[in-house]
């Protein structure tokens, strides 16, 4: 087993360091961490976005994170999470949000990593808005991505 | 007796206001406080929308009360 | 489709920097980066590990790792993978190998990087040494990870 | 003709050296080659071994000529 540390869940309006974010997850008797690193696109669909602005019901998302955290460690067999996401404008490759799991073994690491991102584009209440050249849209739900 | 809802994203662009306050005569059901809501911004019905009450999603059979916390948004699109 | 750019596979006996490495394999219109650390565990099957020792075969080594890269190209959307395999003296919680890819899509991004860590744990020729307060151990096969 | 052979990690531990070269009376197959080779150094057989010609895994029936670079070691553990 590892080192037991705290799992996190945060947003903020600075910029994300996956690299940092990752670290902080890792306790010293962990095998393998996994990071998800999702980055604005410059291009979706075809059509050329300029700049990105993502906004929050920062309570709720909050809750809704932690909600995520605890049932992905019921369903896998990990020992630390971070999420963070950010919020604000963002420009084209810049990070959204970083999703770090360390757990003994890789298997876990990876299918807790890719449920925390596929459940958090479904349930926490975060929002983005694509802004082009001609004009702006909320985006609603994930399924263009 | 006084609730508070909030809106963000599409709805908050959609209604004009990101917080309004609204006068219940008495508690309700949670479905028909925001069958109101929605009633009352009917440009709000072209969205598919999501209801939370007190920071969590509605299952829409709780009694609203004084002093709760609503939201409606649409669907989510972090990440 | 995402901006080309270079993947790499590289062999250092410098520190890994999971971020910078990262950062390396990120287009700007790319959606997704997942990076898999890889890193030393204090106890392995209850055994105390004081540190590790990674050998290669360097030439053959960077040609296994550049065969897997032309493989996950070939099995899976992604745009840029990126391997850096650390070898030399490694402290407990240190990095021994950091394997990133971008992709359009995260599901692509997840399934070549869990494939790319099974596949050099199988096939790149390098060994480590695990060494205890009372001898040390060649590891022969990754059975035990 | 001379082929140099190396040794990685537990096999160079068994050999006691990194790196040798053999003379062979001429081309031969590379699993005749490789049977050579722990016939010399028998302490190889308690492995399970993995073996190299010129960088590429051996399939066993290649040629192996002049100046050719050839590995024996144990399953990897990389990663």
């Amino acid at each position: 087993m590892c080192e037991k540390q705290a799992d996190f869940a945060e947003i903020t309006s600075e910029p994300l360091e996956t690299g940092a974010i990752a670290r902080r997850v890792v306790p010293a008797n962990c095998g393998a961490t996994v990071t998800l690193d999702g980055y604005v696109r410059q291009f979706t669909k075809g059509r050329e976005t300029l700049y990105l602005v993502y906004e929050a019901y920062e309570a709720m998302a909050r809750k809704e994170m932690e909600k995520l955290i605890s049932e992905a460690h019921q369903n896998f067999e990990i020992e630390n999470v971070g999420i963070v996401h950010r919020l604000g404008r963002l420009e084209i490759g810049e990070t959204s949000v970083v999703i770090a799991v360390a757990a003994p073994h890789r298997r876990a690491a990876f299918a807790a990593c890719e449920w925390l991102i596929k459940e958090l584009k479904r349930t926490v209440p975060i929002w983005k808005k694509e802004v082009y050249a001609d004009g702006e849209t909320w985006i609603e739900g994930d399924a263009g991505k | 007796m006084k609730v508070q809802v909030l809106f963000f994203g599409a709805t908050a662009d959609e209604v004009g206001e990101r917080e309004i306050e609204i006068d219940l005569e008495s508690a309700a059901q949670a479905d028909a406080v925001f069958a109101q809501i929605v009633g009352k911004f009917p440009q709000l019905e072209k969205h598919s929308l999501l209801f939370a009450v007190n920071q969590e999603y509605a299952n829409g059979d709780e009694i609203i009360n004084e002093g709760d916390e609503l939201a409606v948004f649409t669907a989510v699109s972090g990440g």
